[in-house]
């Protein structure tokens, strides 16, 4: 097959798997940038996004878990996927508003590593009451029957790549751009931004906090829920593909630079791509690149490639 | 501390004794924490897996206690870099597993000395963390954790793939061969006479000296100078830097030395289970010995240690159900809610709550 | 009905009682000069007023146009017209000069208040304004504020302050790090402001400068309200500046 | 049967691994993947073990029918016990909880699998601690080959003989000269058959293009089905299992690709095409067991499943539930638990019992020699709950295998018993 | 040889020159100040000699040696001391245990491998440690925790810390700010008798005129990252250029 195909093959496939990686990232980024406030439980609100949409898109079986001991065994509303993109967002969203008002308002002002270690703490949390619920077996999660093979558009046609991932990288391309123009063009976005280093000024301004806060919490909330409904068609779902990608996800965000969108999405191209191509090219390696690519851009700049350095105090 | 001039007297006659006996005199508590911890690792494995009635309510058996110990080193080590520098690192299953596979290569083609084997661990994994701490420390808090992971998690794949030819990849390492302790005494037979009921096993004995030393080691490090130079870091970098110490490479030497007990652990571990599995670098690993540690409690130098046993036997205990038969498919579940409340609550970990109760009913007295 | 009206107050941090029964007012339109030495409770005072937590008030009143404004949130003081020029500067480190000045603003915007009572009517200071009473700021636009000088980051917390719309403007030490040249200048802003009707409630520790504008003064020791008189009153009274303000 | 021999043999045998029993249960460790990538295996292998165990105790299924041996009231007088722990389909926490089973529950026997990783590592401590390891589910050629041990046996064929049954399969319907593509989990198992598919495939007259190794537990495979797909081979073969391999087999459907290349899973079972559904039409391969094999321990099995759990059977489950009993009634032929003896009952043993045709369990190398079931995915709209492919073929064990100083088997050093 | 110098030095900020060619010369034993308007660009020059920025062109010499190239501890190693403005302690330990830390780092250096020697065999720091304290007068407070203490106190440490490294030259930025006139004038005399005792040389930075002029012998005026002037407090006082700049209409 020709050069051309393989390498649009790969771009596109680095892109699709980099727009998952975005989407976490954005989100954890703001809110790493402006609550000051390190997520570790941004894997769980994935999870949460991934199962709700399964259950919200289709009916399942379930084989194990406390829920099909329960009689629950089969399970779903079986709406479909486009009620699952839009309701899923806001069930996570709200998930995020509780998360912010429970967990970051206490630890707000506790060391970086507190909150580290409390929301590792909760991602297992998480994780493990899913395992509970659903079982620890993965559950089908399939491609809708309408994004399934190739678009049937000339060029593509012969790109093995399913609709669906195309439907990815659009959605994740239009939801950053718009949360981007909101946290950089916005009074809302200044508040945020001022409030990232001291809240109380903001307050002493008339401005008050709490609820761009918890929007913030929840925008990022609700994008991990997305990445998980549009992201769980692509893989098997089951209790642990939170924390696994949370990894990535942190990733991308530093060596994007924290609290830079632009940077996210590069980082998350980069990885994305660099990803794919090392499958192409050399595969064992594709992983280590990942990591190494990953140290290098860290050494080189330990602000991340768009991160700004820190203002001295 | 607070008679001054009695305690500048100790201090100088101390300082000609360490000329003719060398620095390793025990001074000050030391002798007194190393014999309650030798009494403590003796009697251990008796009670928990030996003893009349303790040990069938325990449900312990030999060869977890020696995890315990192994995990307890690491986590001791841990803490040191944790708890004392204020440096979270999500990597340290680089050195554990980088150790274990040291050792266990070694001991296939050079030497199945548990000795050397545990030498050779070591050395790999302070070589390591020398490297990589060079790498990961050029920022704190959150850019180490993640650098930390990505290095770590870079081994990972390294060994999964690239280098499986070494390392097995997934099959994890089989050739291990562990030779006699001394050339004398298998490592799984049997002690001798009243050792046999209390210690159990060589391996255990050969692992309990090592975890002594290791507690000492341990001990004398956080009263020397580096202890507080440590905290003067985690309290103030800058002005640390300011008042002329090598900030950096205070830090350097902190990680090194914690990547030195997280490689003595790594050893350990090996020659425990005669077989390195690819998990052992994966980042859970490393997640495994963070909730040890603070679980147990950091900035001190047990509670790790105690955090190891505790997550080690609800692991291997109550997930294994009887007696435990109603919460143990829940049993991670249950670690993480211990873990999360710990951290909102008990910031100083299980040691910590102890501490502040013996404190609490002491202080109550006076 | 003075304009600030502050009544037997009592304050702690924690468990340690600071401000000790402590009343003050500010009338309308004056400079009012609040003096005292390190640790006295002076910006304990300010921020018992503006709402700023910690310190916690157990005790006594704040009035402010005759409401009760004791214990409201931070945010809504500032929405009736007080406004702080904090003691540390409190610049937003991370924000451009401009950006620092357009949050002040924001409050103002009907969308962001969420339906807060607002009863401010000072006007505010347009942005050529401050840009010509503070050159050096006009000069620094778009640079980062903590990267800006002290001396520098003062004037843009006091600029700041005024681009909210102010009936009383609390400054803690507007002095501090300015050079001899600009504190001048901010002196002169600070009349300007006055006269344009601003009442103004200046912390100080150095005498002799805070008597060179304000109408009336009070000094507090530990706490307490132990002078309170008329500028040339204080200038006077040896005894009282060389008690507490160590002059 | 037993007749109280059980007790009277503790004076009979020194002291090795945990016998003697003490007390008047004998407990059995079943060891099984209960999360991670194998976890639906998993399950229902746990729900034959219990199944076994009650038959073992109170007769029924296979006990009462197929295993003469077995009384129906316990081996050898001793009621049967269990415990189970998980292994996570991690070869080190399946050694700590079969340390666990051996050094706390002192069980007699240790069972399970799902992960040739995973079995190689327990068997090798089964050795050392003197325990009988009746692999469960483990395919690599490794595992009755370099790695194998004297106290593991294994019942499941392995790579090599699915090579062996897939290779002439695959060539009839497809034709020669063709090329094809191997994508294999990267460890023991799909190491083995990407090697074994690759030997029988070109000795057919195909040729490999390339095979490319993804992690296990790999859970996004598009970039390395994209690359298959641009290779140009005409047959892409994914060796996955369990979930990797209802993944991948998805997501090359997705992808399109069954449109220009035909797909092949050497290693099938029922969860993974359940999981898998509509993508596994016309995909060839071989499974352990499967619920349509039309012989009478089969159906006797599947009867005795069914009314226990209300659900059919799947292959690791048969294996699971004949593994243990054939341990059992090697315990009672031996007329002691001592496990020297009951490892040589079970060598060389003679069989036809487990609905899998008649077997031998090979002495030189501990590998069932059995019949290998060839099967294709069945289309959605064909399938339904048990049936989700067609059996075409069970390739006889005269056709397949090796020697003892052959393929595999040339590899292999069983090692001590510890009597000797 | 002057103990301290700058040769042509330069530091850009994008377009902003912050420190404009200054050539600053130190003497041992000299009490010399730097003033000038907000921005001129003081705090940069400090922050230069202390290598926490690097500069964009020129050299500084620290007794004959440059320094362009070292890492603040090796500056502050080689005998350059810099007290912060607010109170920067450490608080977590002992008043003892901070003086300990910066005898410690002036008695063996920037970093040693005595990590098996037991804290109480090192003698000479603790004397070290012991004479600070009692020199700024906290040494009955020495086993209190460094958090405890009141704010002043906390200043006090502060320098102490400074002092405890046994600098041959200390910088000080605006060290009192922020002080009642009455800290101020302790806190001169604390400097003036440190002085006096140790032999110390200084570098302070300072908006207060009264302080500068009474504790200078030598006085350089910046603005503009450039020096305009420079000399006795007198001839200071007298400098059209500075009143200009800086000074304003402000009586002296
Ligand atoms: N956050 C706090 N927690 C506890 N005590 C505090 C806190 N802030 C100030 N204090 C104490 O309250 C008292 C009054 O402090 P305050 O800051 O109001 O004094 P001040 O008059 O403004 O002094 P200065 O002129 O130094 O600014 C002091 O003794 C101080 O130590
Ligand atoms: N990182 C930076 N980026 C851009 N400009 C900077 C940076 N740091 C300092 N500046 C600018 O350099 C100039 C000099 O600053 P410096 O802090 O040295 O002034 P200063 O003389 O100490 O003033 P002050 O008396 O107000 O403290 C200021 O105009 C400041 O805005
Ligand atoms: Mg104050
Ligand atoms: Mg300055």
């Amino acid at each position: 097959m020709s050069f051309h195909i393989e390498a649009i093959t790969v771009l596109l496939n680095g892109l699709q798997q980099g727009a998952i990686y975005i989407l976490l990232a954005v989100g954890l980024s703001i809110i790493l940038g402006t609550l000051k406030f390190v997520n570790f439980a941004h894997g769980a609100l994935y999870l949460i996004g991934t199962y709700a949409g399964l259950l919200i898109a289709l009916e399942v079986n379930l084989t194990s878990g406390q829920l099909q001991a329960w009689g629950f065994g089969q399970l779903g509303l079986g709406l479909g996927y486009i009620p699952a993109l839009l309701i899923v967002p806001f069930v996570v969203f709200v998930v995020g508003l509780a998360m912010e008002r429970w967990v970051v308002e206490p630890f707000k002002n506790r060391p970086d590593t507190d909150q580290i270690l409390v929301t590792f703490g909760l991602a297992i949390i998480v994780q493990e009451l899913f395992r509970a619920f659903f079982g620890s077996s993965s559950l089908p999660f399939s491609q809708p029957s309408w994004a399934q093979g190739p678009p049937q558009v000339p060029f593509l046609a012969a790109i093995p790549i399913s609709s669906w991932r195309y439907y990815v990288i659009g959605i994740t391309a239009v939801l950053v751009l718009i949360v981007y123009l909101l946290v950089e063009f916005t009074d809302f976005g200044l508040v945020v931004r001022a409030g990232t280093r001291d809240p109380e000024m903001v307050e002493l301004l008339g401005i008050r906090l709490s609820r761009p806060y918890i929007v913030v919490f929840g925008i990022g909330a609700a994008l991990a829920g997305v990445a998980g409904v549009v992201g769980g068609p692509l893989n098997p779902v089951n209790p642990t593909i939170g924390n696994e990608i949370l990894v990535p996800a942190f990733l991308t965000v530093v060596i994007g630079g924290v609290g830079s969108i632009a940077g996210a999405v590069l980082g998350g191209v980069l990885f994305g791509v660099t990803q794919a191509v090392l499958v192409a090219t050399y595969s064992a390696w594709a992983q280590v690149g990942l990591y190494a690519i990953a140290a290098i851009v860290l050494l080189v700049r330990p602000q991340g490639l768009l991160g700004e350095a820190e203002v001295a105090p | 501390m607070s008679d001054e001039p009695a305690a500048a007297a100790d201090g100088e006659t101390g300082s000609s004794f360490a000329d003719t006996v060398g620095i390793w005199m025990p001074r000050g508590d030391e002798l007194r924490v190393m014999t309650a911890t030798a009494v403590v690792l003796a009697v251990f494995p008796f009670v928990f897996s030996r003893m009349p009635v303790v040990s069938d309510l325990l449900q312990g058996y030999q060869s977890l206690a020696t995890l315990i110990l192994i995990w307890g080193i690491f986590a001791l080590g841990f803490d040191l870099l944790l708890g004392y520098t204020g440096l979270l690192s999500f990597g340290h299953a680089a050195f554990w597993g980088g150790a274990a596979y040291a050792a266990g290569v070694f001991s296939q083609h050079v030497s199945g000395s548990p000795i050397l084997m545990v030498l050779a661990g070591t050395v790999f994994a302070v070589l390591l963390a020398w490297f990589l701490g060079f790498l990961s420390l050029r920022r704190g808090g959150i850019y180490f954790a993640i650098l930390t992971l990505a290095f770590a998690q870079m081994m990972f794949y390294m060994s999964s793939s690239p280098l499986a030819f070494i390392t097995g990849g997934e099959n994890g390492f089989t050739g291990v061969e562990t030779a006699e302790l001394f050339g004398l005494f298998p490592l799984e037979s049997e002690l001798p006479l009243v050792l046999e009921t209390l210690l159990g096993t060589w391996l255990y004995a050969f692992v309990a000296v090592i975890a002594l030393l290791c507690v000492a080691l341990g001990y004398r490090i956080l009263h020397s100078p580096y202890g507080m130079v440590f905290r003067a870091i985690r309290e103030n970098e800058q002005r640390a830097e300011f008042v002329g110490l090598n900030v950096w490479r205070y830090r350097l030497m902190s990680f090194i030395i914690s990547g030195f007990f997280a490689g003595v652990a790594g050893s350990l571990f090996v020659i425990h289970g005669t077989y390195v599995p690819l998990s052992s670098l994966y980042w859970t690993t490393s997640g495994e010995v963070v909730i040890m540690t603070v679980l147990g409690g950091t900035g001190s130098l047990f509670g790790p240690v105690v955090g190891a046993g505790v997550y080690l036997y609800v692991e291997n205990i109550v997930s294994g159900g009887h007696p435990f038969e109603f919460v143990a498919p829940f049993w991670h579940l249950i670690l993480g809610l211990v873990f999360v409340v710990t951290i909102w609550v008990f910031p100083r970990g299980i040691w910590g709550f102890f501490r502040d109760v013996r404190d609490y009913v002491t202080g109550g007295e006076d | 009905m003075s304009l600030l009206d502050v009544d037997a107050v009592d304050a702690y941090y924690g468990e340690s009682h600071i401000l000790r029964d402590l009343s003050l007012t500010v009338e309308e339109g004056e400079v009012c000069a609040l003096l005292g030495r390190n640790g006295a409770g002076k910006t304990t005072t300010l921020r018992s007023i503006s709402g700023a937590k910690p310190p916690e008030v157990r005790d006594g009143t704040v009035r402010f146009k005759g409401d009760d404004i004791t214990g409201l949130p931070a945010d809504d003081v500032a929405m009736q017209g007080i406004s702080l020029v904090p003691e540390e500067r409190r610049v937003f480190a991370n924000l451009t000069v401009e950006e620092n000045l357009r949050i002040a603003e924001v409050s103002r915007n009907t969308s962001n208040t969420w339906r807060r009572p607002r009863t401010a009517t000072g006007q505010s200071m347009s942005t050529e304004q401050v840009y010509e009473d503070f050159p050096r700021l006009g000069e620094r636009k778009t640079q980062k504020a903590g990267t800006l000088s002290g001396g520098e980051q003062q004037m843009l917390a006091i600029a700041r302050a005024l681009k909210q719309s102010t009936d009383l403007l609390l400054l803690d030490e507007p002095y501090e790090g300015l050079a001899p040249k600009i504190v001048e200048d901010v002196e002169a802003a600070i009349e300007r402001i006055s006269d344009q009707g601003v009442t103004i409630l200046l912390v100080e520790q150095n005498a002799a400068a805070a008597i060179k504008i304000a109408d009336r003064a009070y000094v507090v020791d530990q706490g307490a309200v132990v002078f309170d008189g008329s500028a040339t009153e204080l200038r006077d009274d040896d005894e009282t500046r060389e008690r507490y303000l160590g002059v | 049967s037993g007749g109280g021999g059980g007790g009277g043999g503790e004076s009979e045998y020194p002291e090795l691994g945990n016998y003697p029993i003490e007390g008047d249960t004998a407990t059995f460790g079943f060891n099984v993947p209960q999360s991670g990538p194998y976890a639906s295996e998993g399950e229902d292998e746990l729900r034959a073990y219990e199944l076994a165990v009650d038959h073992l105790n109170n007769g029924g299924g296979w006990v009462d029918s197929q295993f003469d041996d077995l009384s129906g009231d316990g081996v050898l007088d001793y009621q049967i016990d269990s415990v189970s722990g998980d292994t996570a389909t991690d070869a080190d926490t399946a050694r700590q909880s079969a340390s666990r089973m051996i050094q706390r529950d002192e069980v007699i026997m240790v069972t399970g699998g799902s992960s040739s990783a995973v079995a190689i590592a327990v068997q090798e401590l089964c050795q050392r601690e003197n325990t009988p390891f009746m692999a469960c589910l483990t395919h690599s050629n490794d595992t009755t080959g370099q790695n194998c041990v004297r106290y593991g046996f294994r019942e499941m064929f392995n790579a090599y003989m699915t090579g062996q049954a897939l290779a002439p399969v695959l060539t009839d319907e497809y034709g020669d000269d063709l090329q094809f593509y191997q994508l294999y989990a990267d460890y023991s198992w799909g190491q083995t058959v990407q090697e074994s598919m690759n030997q029988f495939l070109t000795e057919a007259g195909w040729e490999e293009v390339d095979s490319v190794a993804t992690p296990l537990g790999t859970s996004d495979y598009s970039s390395y089905l994209s690359e298959a797909a641009n290779s140009g081979a005409d047959v892409l073969l994914l060796d996955h299992y369990g979930l990797d391999g209802a993944t991948s087999v998805s997501q090359a459907v997705d992808a399109g690709l069954d449109e220009d290349m035909e797909l092949v899973v050497p290693l099938y079972n029922r969860p993974m095409a359940e999981a898998a559904g509509a993508a596994i039409e016309g995909v060839f391969g071989t499974v352990a067991w499967d619920s349509q094999i039309d012989n009478t321990p089969s159906q006797e099995f599947l009867q005795a499943f069914q009314d226990e759990y209300d659900r059919i059977p799947s292959g690791p489950a048969q294996l699971a539930y004949g593994q243990t009993l054939q341990y059992a009634a090697a315990a009672e032929r031996a007329g002691t638990f001592y496990p020297p003896e009951v490892i040589r009952q079970l060598e060389d043993y003679e069989y036809d019992n487990v609905g899998m045709g008649p077997e031998t369990m090979r002495g030189c190398d501990h590998q069932a020699q059995r019949d290998v079931p060839v099967v294709r995915g069945l289309p959605e709209s064909e399938q339904a709950e048990g049936q989700y492919f067609e059996i075409i073929n069970v390739t006889g064990r005269d056709e397949l295998g090796y020697a003892c100083d052959a393929g595999p088997a040339g590899e292999c050093e069983l090692g001590e018993y510890g009597d000797e | 040889m002057a103990l301290l110098e700058t040769e042509n030095l330069v530091k850009e900020f994008g377009g902003l020159v912050a420190t404009d060619e200054v050539n600053l010369s130190v003497e041992e034993g000299e009490r010399v100040s730097i003033i000038g308007p907000n921005g001129a660009g003081k705090s940069t020059l400090v922050n230069l000699i202390t290598r926490r920025l690097d500069p964009t062109s020129g050299d500084i010499r620290f007794k004959g040696e440059s320094i362009v190239g070292h890492d603040p501890h090796e500056v502050v190693q080689m005998g350059v001391s810099k007290s912060f403005q607010t109170a920067s302690i450490f608080s977590d330990l002992t008043v003892r245990e901070n003086a300990e830390i910066a005898a410690l780092a002036s008695e063996h250096g920037s970093f040693g491998f005595k990590l098996l020697e037991h804290r109480d065999s090192l003698t000479g720091v603790h004397q070290v440690a012991r004479d600070t304290l009692d020199a700024v007068g906290l040494l009955d407070q020495a086993d209190r925790q460094a958090s405890e203490l009141p704010y002043g106190d906390k200043r006090r440490l502060e320098i102490g810390i400074a002092l405890a490294a046994e600098p041959d030259l200390l910088l000080m930025d605006e060290p009192t700010a922020g002080m009642s006139p009455e800290e101020t004038e302790a806190t001169v005399d604390l400097v003036e008798e440190v002085k006096r005792e140790l032999g110390l040389t200084f570098v302070l930075i300072e908006h207060d005129m009264e302080i500068v002029f009474r504790i200078s012998d030598r006085i350089v005026v910046l603005n503009r990252g450039q020096v305009i002037a420079e000399g006795t407090p007198d001839e200071i006082k007298g400098d059209a250029a500075v009143q200009e700049a800086y000074l304003g209409g402000v009586e002296l």
